[in-house]
């Protein structure tokens, strides 16, 4: 058997392992972007109850992250698509649903990644509000600025001027984190190499493709990513 | 809920805990080291070594680190030069390449947090510490560097967190780390949530404390935040004897 | 309270026996205060004495722990809290309030990721919904007025102090407030803009804009003020018309403080 | 309640040649793959084969995400505490594999078969001889695979384990020089010698079959569905009878896995 | 050059034809001034005029982009870069001579993470390498003399503006400059204060310290410097004693500005 070049396995033509790698960079792309959405609305939440809340809320977002930081995240997927079928037949049945509900692996997945990477964005958001200069918040709150007002104009910019760098290490955390969404029979691109290097025997090449594709996926979204911190350091001096 | 079984894999887990506990250590005090390098790189006025350091965070951020894992391990001693190196005695150990993955790995993550930290710095008081005549390097090691490393801290907790959690990666080069265990109950017996329980609440266990060093520092190097409490009544008693 | 004209005017800010700590140190110890519309008040008192906190209580931006405060009439309503303390038992209501005082910083505070213009504009059309338009207008004639016209466009970190402060003074103006809280606004100016910008001050006073002044400025005090106020030691030691003041202070540590 | 099975999902792993795997055309293929379409015509059932990862398929089986594993499963007895097993369509037995032109290439009684159920005696007597010869040698298996479970009760301290989440994987390390040997089904490791990259592999020593390591490659099934289970009996019977399964393996491995 | 004892005096600092531009607005149009040992010059100009820009560039926190500066005898060394601007040569020359120059900002920046104490001792500690305790002792009698020994253990974001800026002033004092550089020092003063930070400065004048004094304070200038600068548009427009340039200004320019 000759070994086939690269150039040969990521073709589209027949033999060519081209359209497989993308179906699977695009399943991948999918959950990041829906798992990264969850749970950046988780963090703002989250970060909101910790800086905000009170005694209760500032408790129940303490443990919100401790138990998601400090689990592995595979464990999250495990009981979300196992346990979380469970849970859905059970009420399916009381509404007279006849057998077995599944619930879908997408849903587990994105769901997962965005409960696990809610805890990460709660902590960026909360260090970034610290950051900001509190005469600036003051100065809104002396204008009468309403809280939500104040909130959208002034404190989320600010803040997000300090967390962008942190916002794309938890980008690059979920896009990787997307990985382990394999468990639930969801095609992405890990697993679709996997499948083809088991199936030629060639774990190595495929490997460093799936890695040359996800550095592409990261290219991308690194320069989203730079220009929104552009758009965001505007009016800072550095030193 | 099966109690005994709980137990018996609650105790094989706990025997694989000081090889998570000493990758984790390992490759987080080597990385730290490798991301102020690569932090500072990134300020230098090089433009090559900026460059370096930007490629070097961008590949390891960009990619896997099963994938990286996986090219380190199997990727690299398919290079018979290689094999035959003064490195391989290292390269051989799969505790070694391990270490050596999640280090690479977590120093492209801390250089970016360290990196935020250090740019949040006003600049006023940079400008006040250059005014008074101190060197790059002290401006560095006595302002920026404290005051950046206090705002990269929250960040930073998160990222040994993450590497607590990717020391379980290592059980697919033969190390039997915690997950690694966890995966041979979990092929033994089917009893995935069960066993995932168990291992979660170690993972938790220790991250938690993890947090909670993390809390401690970040209060200990914060006490500018704080308000003067502890101080106030440390002087009124001063000035009360 | 103190010329004929403004002692028929109308009330615009009353503050009654307000009280604030910080941890063991009290800082106010009952201030009470009205100033009639048009009043200009200079508060004047040595470094640390309360007037940046007085202000501050005044929009709520420290809670008072006891004490009231009424706006044109409106009273802050108060809750106690638990622990001897108080707070405000209606966010809208402060909110409200507050969008009539106007506030000059002493440290400016300019949000940093706005133009000078767009700080200025920010408050009125967002907080006030006023037509973006004529905000802009008045704006532009807001940084003329304080000759920082040709800065519309720099974020605050690549200005001087001194525009910094102007545009921080541009920027309350443009919500036209029935009370401006001014906190040292002239410390970083030089004397002619000093002037400019007490002239734009007197003007405010003019229109029948209330002020209260944090200043060291003594002949602020004593030129432009209706009235003066000395703090010392969370109290009001002083409180009369400038020449009363000036001329025959009652307080031995007033006398001591404007000889200096 | 009998249930009647028109439609049954089947879960394969895809990526375990020549078991099942998958071209890059995205389809199927393998001796599995070939099988089970032939089995699901002779049950007159629907078949739907997804790909699934190996090691969640246990227990999604129970959590009824699909309805049978056919995918290169041995029928172990712990494996038969969760889940049922069909009757075998296959089995190779356990053998070693190492490098041709290493030490332990030249391992006594190569391609023996010993069976561990109808000659214990003879086969604990071929793993004494083989002890001395592989003292103190590394040696790599998948983890939790019945080669695993054979080393782990018959050479525990005399070898030393390292345990692969994939067989490719043991392939790589032995190729490195990482592991002295490898323990694999024979099925597997005649094919995996052909694979780029592994001419340097070759098949050793005895091979071992039969008793706890599993009666072969089987359909895992729920507990809960003995009808189903009847049903691939039958017709895993006639593949017996009418030679599809003799045909179809030496077509994929080479040679007759016929279980005896 | 202004009184006959600082004419003997030796030159302690020396700038020689500075430009500065930010962007394409020229700030500094070539400046030139020398003071002696004692001197005490007092900087006006309106806001914007470019006076914290020059005490900027003397200490090289902004880069000239033509120009000299010389202290103590020792010329900072520049090379010229590429885009028609230069760069000083050697960064331990700038260290060394900066350590000379102690520098009080217009917004104070004190140092966040250090308290009163701390932010006094840190340069003569670590820059200057002097021993701690010494360092300690003299920290507490500088605080003193500027009235904030009781808050030397307080973090800057506890203390007021006025606190902070006398903390400022005591951290500069700390290093034992040969010339001191004042951005506005008095601004967030009370009379009271500015006084006794005068009463300080003017005791530095005695020891033969250099100052260069931005204010707006004309009191000052008048009665405490020795020599007084007036820059309008980058360039100096005045030069001389107060008595000769408050008396008989050559500038119409300078005469608006302190008539108003
Ligand atoms: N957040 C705070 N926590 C603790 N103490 C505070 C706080 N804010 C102010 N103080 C203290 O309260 C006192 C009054 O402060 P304030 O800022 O009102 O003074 P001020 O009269 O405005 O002085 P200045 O003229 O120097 O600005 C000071 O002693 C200050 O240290
Ligand atoms: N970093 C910068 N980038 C761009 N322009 C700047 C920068 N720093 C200062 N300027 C401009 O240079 C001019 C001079 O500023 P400078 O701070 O020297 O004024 P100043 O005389 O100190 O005024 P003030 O009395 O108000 O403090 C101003 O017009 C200012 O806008
Ligand atoms: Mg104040
Ligand atoms: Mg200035």
């Amino acid at each position: 058997m000759t070994q086939p070049g690269i150039l040969e396995l990521i073709s589209f033509g027949p033999g060519g392992w081209g359209n497989i790698l993308l179906a699977g960079a695009m399943m991948t792309i999918l959950i990041a972007l829906s798992g990264y959405a969850t749970g950046a609305v988780i963090g703002v939440l989250g970060a909101w109850a910790k800086v905000r809340g009170g005694p209760g809320t500032r408790l129940a977002a303490d443990v919100y992250t401790t138990v998601l930081r400090g689990i592995p995240d595979l464990l999250v997927i495990y009981l979300l698509y196992f346990g979380g079928s469970a849970a859905i037949s059970a009420v399916g049945h009381l509404f007279g649903a006849e057998g077995f509900i599944g619930f879908p692996g997408f849903l587990a997945g994105m769901l997962a990644v965005g409960i696990t990477s809610g805890a990460q964005h709660t902590e960026v958001f909360r260090g970034a509000f610290r950051a900001v200069h509190p005469g600036e918040i003051e100065a809104a709150i002396a204008c009468g600025m309403p809280r939500w007002l104040r909130f959208r104009r002034i404190v989320a910019p600010l803040t997000l001027r300090h967390a962008l760098p942190g916002l794309g290490n938890v980008w690059q955390v979920v896009l990787k984190e997307s990985a382990l969404v394999s468990i639930t029979g969801v095609a992405e691109l890990l697993r679709q190499a996997q499948i083809a290097a088991g199936s030629t025997g060639l774990p190595f090449d495929f490997y460093l493709i799936a890695g040359g594709i996800y550095l592409m996926i990261s290219t991308v979204s690194s320069t989203v990513l730079h220009r929104a911190e552009r758009h965001f350091s505007r009016g800072v001096r550095r030193s | 809920m099966d109690w005994t079984f709980l137990q018996e894999t609650f105790v094989s887990l706990v025997s694989a805990v000081p090889m998570t506990l000493l990758l984790a250590a390992n490759s987080i005090a080597l990385g730290a080291i490798l991301a102020v390098g690569i932090a500072v790189a990134r300020f230098s006025a090089t433009a090559p070594l900026r460059w370096l350091a930007q490629a070097y965070v961008f590949v390891f951020r960009g990619t896997p680190l099963l994938v990286q894992i996986f090219i380190i391990y199997y990727g690299l001693s398919q290079f018979p030069a290689i094999r035959h190196s003064l490195l391989w005695p290292v390269l051989r150990e799969p505790y070694w390449c391990a270490v050596l993955a999640l280090a690479l790995n977590t120093a492209a993550y801390a250089s970016e947090i360290v990196r935020g930290g250090l740019l949040s710095v006003p600049f006023g008081q940079v400008e006040a510490a250059r005014a008074c005549g101190m060197s790059r390097f002290m401006i560095f090691r006595r302002i920026t560097l404290p005051l950046g490393v206090r705002q990269a801290l929250p960040g930073y907790g998160n990222e040994m967190i993450s590497m607590v959690k990717a020391t379980s990666l290592a059980s697919i080069i033969t190390l039997m780390e915690v997950t690694g265990v966890a995966a041979r109950i979990i092929s033994e017996s089917y009893r995935a949530i069960e066993v995932f329980v168990v291992a979660g609440a170690i993972y938790l266990t220790i991250n938690f404390l993890l947090t909670r060093l993390v809390q401690l520092v970040e209060f200990r190097l914060s006490p500018h935040l704080r308000q003067p409490v502890a101080v106030l009544p440390a002087i009124i008693e001063g000035e009360a004897h | 309270m103190s010329s004929p004209a403004s002692s028929i005017a109308p009330v615009a800010i009353s503050v009654r026996d307000i009280h604030k700590s910080f941890g063991p140190i009290e800082v106010l110890k009952g201030i009470s205060l009205d100033a009639r519309e048009g009043e200009v008040v200079s508060i004047l008192g040595s470094s640390g004495s309360g007037k940046s906190t007085l202000l501050r209580c005044i929009n709520m931006l420290e809670t008072p722990d006891r004490g009231e405060v009424t706006v044109a009439g409106e009273t802050i309503e108060m809750l106690a809290a638990g622990n001897g303390k108080s707070r405000p038992r209606d966010r809208a209501q402060v909110d409200r309030i507050r969008s009539r005082l106007g506030m000059v910083f002493q440290s400016f505070d300019l949000w940093s990721h706005k133009t000078v213009l767009e700080n200025v504009i920010e408050a009125p059309i967002h907080v006030q919904k006023r037509p973006r338009a004529e905000c802009l207008e008045e704006a532009e004639a807001l940084l003329a007025k304080v000759g920082i016209a040709a800065k519309r466009n720099h974020y605050p970190a690549h200005l001087s102090g001194g525009q910094q402060q102007r545009a921080a003074i541009a920027r309350a103006l443009a919500m036209r407030p029935a009370v401006m809280l001014f906190d040292e606004p002239t410390s970083a100016l030089d004397p002619e803009l000093v002037g400019e910008v007490l002239r734009v001050m007197r003007a405010l006073a003019e229109e029948g804009r209330t002020m209260l002044v944090v200043t060291h400025e003594m002949g602020f005090a004593r030129d432009v003020s209706s009235r003066v106020i000395f703090l010392h030691q969370g109290q009001i030691e002083e409180d009369g018309r400038p020449d009363e003041v000036f001329g025959n202070a009652k307080s031995e540590r007033f006398r001591r403080f404007i000889k200096a | 309640e009998n249930k009647t099975w028109t439609h049954v999902t089947i879960a394969t792993e895809g990526g375990f040649k020549p078991y099942n795997f998958t071209k890059p055309d995205g389809t199927l293929d393998g001796y599995e793959i070939e099988l089970s379409k032939y089995l699901c015509t002779h049950m007159k059932v629907e078949c739907e084969i997804s790909v699934q990862n190996f090691d969640g398929m246990i227990p999604a089986l129970n959590a009824s995400k699909f309805d049978a594993i056919i995918s290169g499963m041995s029928a172990t007895a712990k494996r038969e505490q969760v889940i049922d097993f069909s009757d075998s369509y296959g089995s190779t037995g356990q053998a070693f594999a190492t490098l041709k032109s290493g030490p332990l290439a030249s391992l006594p009684e190569k391609g023996v078969v010993f069976s561990l159920a109808s000659n214990e005696a003879g086969a604990t007597a071929e793993i004494e001889k083989l002890k001395p010869l592989l003292e103190g040698k590394t040696i790599g298996v998948q983890i939790a695979s019945t080669g695993a479970a054979f080393v782990d009760k018959y050479l525990k301290g005399v070898v030393e384990v390292r345990e692969y989440k994939t067989t490719e994987e043991h392939d790589l390390d032995l190729a490195a020089g990482r592991v002295d040997l490898v323990m694999a089904s024979m099925a597997y490791l005649t094919t995996a010698s052909e694979k780029p990259g592994n001419e340097d592999m070759t098949t050793t020593g005895p091979r071992f079959q039969g008793g706890f390591l599993g009666r072969g490659s089987s359909v895992g099934l729920r507990k809960t569905d003995p009808e189903l289970k009847t049903l691939f009996n039958e017709a895993i019977a006639a593949a017996k009878a009418d030679g599809t399964i003799k045909t179809l393996s030496e077509k994929w491995f080479g040679f007759d896995v016929m279980p005896r």
